[in-house]
């Protein structure tokens, strides 16, 4: 199997960013600080709202709402799936673990394509760090929605051509 | 005394780490081990704050986790650069 | 408990600083350094030295890293054989290291309550910061008040690092036709570090200034805060390419907050002369003398980290468009 | 009832951090002893991800209600953010060098 150049992803459209997901990320910045800092005197919330308004005003600079109608359209469904993606590593690791203190070495190094074609540029990042998470499988190169998968067993490349883990981030997405 | 063995384990862990990244024998190896090093730092620097009683000192693991991965990336560049300018992409 | 991390950390750190002496190849000795930085700081953080150890980590874990890179783009990766010369350098090496030695067996025990440092000005500075400057992180007070000299001189320091390395580098301004080439695009077609590259971008800005502004309470400050952000451009610039950084933050405006910060710790400490007192001594500025001595460190620490965050990002574009003016002649 | 209750808290947290510190010491072994490049990133991402994930959810555990587990919270969601990111990166740059990994092919279904 061959590593492959990916085409350019198209550039990200500036001006994506809606006021209701400035406000939302503004939000969420404001939480971030206020968890973080935990010092509630007036000059340093000063402080603290014009941070959170400078980070606001450079993430608009640098394209980071590109992506975030789609991440907030997921953002309701994320923490099931992370208790879902949090059994698959409970299990995964579990099965690495024997296999590294077995006395034993038994392990069948295997390549997979898996088709993420039909998830959006965040669902395909989620996929491929879902599959790097899980212990015993790698993402490798993610190239036009297909991704190279390197396993420690055939067993989990089985797994993934079943397209399950897809069909669950599609129904995230939607 | 609980946090005591946890930073053991992840001090054995740093020195398994060093050991690979010492050995190589590629320098994909050893990458790997300098990654997994940053991170167990991360983590190591969160436990020693709870060991030390010092919860407020837990901002150096962040910066961590949220930096460490600047590295890396700038190594992704670097060869990626490198086989650009040679003009041999992926290898043939 | 603090001794056994201490030695064990240190055990490590040698090992490492062998490893990297021992390894020929630049890029794997780049690597080792990595390893050795974090050493550093866990064994700074174990010592209780907070600050130093945010320091550290706000430098090694990114920006040196990626600058070392930068240098490596520029010359070879393996090092060149020198053999010549040997005995004379491993005489002086052997010497200073004696000499260090011999000097260390002068030195008060870590933790001896009877040290010099302990007898001279730390308990003036542990008694009297929080009435003085009401906050409690004593290494701000003396960095950005007892100390302000050699804080202003550190930030000069920080001002001639960065003209000496564009002078040296040669790095023209504006943004020419020139320095377009295909090498600088960055880390376009890599989806994942895309997208979670620009998810992680505005956290560590945030995180930069939450630590610019809490150096007063916990570890941090400018010199910290100023290399967090500029990792975070940094960043940005891996993933996006030179152009696109340098559109989000032209060369003007690197170079105008370099100036801006150093003039700004300058103007607070004439300020304060104005005002009928001595150079950096914020208690006139205000009625109130520790609110006063609150503002000014305020202020002079924002010097400090714009300063810091100016300084990196020159460096860093100085090196980056140098390699790209570099593969223009070479294609 | 509240007594109880801290107990058993406990009881899981340490449960937890046993469970964390294990994990890491397997990983470590695993990228000793693993064979090649490939296989050993996989024992590395064991200590990646599910140490991280059980030290940090002991670590909330033990803080309890405060600023500090807010913290823990948000180091544990970068780590896990940044961990399989900078694995992809690795992998990836071995790849392009041409660092090909010996491993069966598993080809797609045609659809």
């Amino acid at each position: 199997m061959q590593p492959r150049r990916s085409q350019c992803l198209p550039s990200p459209q500036r001006g994506a960013a809606t006021p209701a997901n400035l406000f939302i990320f503004l939000v969420v910045l404001v939480l971030a600080w206020l968890l973080w800092s935990g010092i509630y005197k007036p000059v340093v919330l000063g402080l603290g709202v014009f941070s959170c308004l400078l980070t606001l005003f450079l993430a608009r600079r640098m394209v980071f709402f590109a992506q975030s109608s789609e991440l907030l359209s997921m953002i309701r469904r994320l923490p099931g799936y992370w208790l879902l993606l949090v059994k698959d590593i409970i299990v995964s690791s579990w099965n690495v673990t024997k296999i590294v203190l077995a006395p034993k070495l038994v392990i069948q190094p295997t390549m997979v394509d898996t088709d993420g074609a039909k998830l959006g540029e965040m669902g395909q990042t989620i996929l491929g760090n879902s599959i790097t998470l899980s212990p015993g499988t790698v993402t490798l190169d993610i190239d036009d929605g297909r991704l190279l998968v390197h396993c420690l067993l055939k067993k989990d490349a089985m797994a993934l051509k079943q397209d399950d883990i897809v069909d669950r981030i599609k129904a995230l997405e939607s | 005394m609980i946090f005591a063995g946890v930073s053991c384990a992840i001090l054995v862990t740093m020195v398994l780490a060093i050991a690979r990244a010492i050995k190589g024998p590629t320098v994909y190896d050893r990458l790997l081990a300098v990654n997994m090093f940053g991170t167990k730092t991360a983590l190591l620097l969160a436990v020693i704050a709870f060991l030390f009683g010092r919860a407020d000192f837990l901002d150096l693991a962040l910066a961590y986790a949220l930096i460490n991965l600047v590295g890396v990336l700038a190594v992704l560049e670097f060869f990626q650069n490198r086989i650009d300018a040679n003009g041999d992409a992926s290898g043939d | 408990m603090t001794i056994v991390f201490a030695i064990f950390l240190l055990t490590m750190l040698v090992i490492t600083a062998v490893a990297i002496v021992q390894s020929s190849n630049l890029f794997v000795s780049v690597m080792l350094t990595s390893i050795f930085s974090l050493l550093m700081s866990t064994n700074f953080f174990v010592l209780d030295a907070a600050d130093v150890a945010l320091t550290e980590a706000a430098v090694g874990a990114g920006i040196t890293t990626v600058i070392f890179l930068s240098a490596l783009a520029l010359t070879a990766t393996q090092e060149k054989p020198n053999r010549s010369g040997r005995g004379i350098a491993l005489i002086v090496v052997g010497l200073t290291a004696s000499l260090i030695i011999y000097a260390t067996f002068d030195k008060p025990r870590l933790g001896d309550p009877d040290a010099p440092v302990h007898q001279h000005v730390a308990p003036y500075y542990l008694d009297n910061t929080m009435e003085q400057m009401g906050f409690p992180n004593v290494v701000t007070a003396v960095l950005s008040s007892y100390r302000g000299y050699d804080t202003l001189g550190e930030v000069f320091v920080v001002f001639a690092a960065c003209i000496g390395v564009l002078f040296i580098l040669d790095a023209r301004t504006g943004t020419g036709p020139k320095y377009v080439t295909r090498k600088m695009t960055g880390l376009r077609h890599h989806l994942i570090p895309q997208v979670v590259g620009r998810i992680l971008v505005p956290f560590i800005v945030l995180f930069g200034l939450y630590v610019q502004f809490h150096g007063e309470y916990g570890p941090g400050g400018g010199f910290q805060a100023g290399a967090i952000i500029a990792t975070a451009f940094i960043l940005y610039s891996l993933l996006e390419g030179e152009q696109a950084a340098l559109r989000a933050v032209p060369r003007s405006a690197q170079l105008g907050l370099v100036i801006c910060g150093a003039l700004m710790f300058g103007m607070v400490g004439v300020l304060c002369m104005i005002m009928g007192g001595e150079f950096l001594d914020y208690s006139v500025l205000m009625e109130n003398p520790v609110t006063a001595r609150q503002i000014g460190i305020i202020v002079i620490e924002a010097g400090v980290g714009m300063a810091v965050c100016g300084a990196m990002l020159s460096i860093f574009h100085a090196f980056a468009a140098r390699s790209a003016e570099d593969t223009d002649e070479a294609v | 009832m509240i007594e109880w209750l801290l107990i058993v808290v406990d009881i899981v947290s340490w449960i937890l951090l046993i469970i964390g510190s294990i994990c890491v010491l397997i990983g470590g072994i695993g990228v000793l002893r693993m064979p090649d490049f490939y296989s050993r990133i996989h024992a590395a991402s064991l200590t990646d991800t599910m140490a991280t994930l059980a030290l940090f959810s002991g670590m909330i555990l033990q803080a309890g209600f405060s600023l500090a587990a807010a913290k823990l919270f948000a180091i544990m969601l970068f780590l896990l953010l940044t961990g399989p990111t900078a694995t992809y990166a690795l992998a990836n740059s071995a790849l392009l060098s041409g660092h090909k990994p010996k491993a069966a092919v598993l080809e797609k279904k045609v659809e």
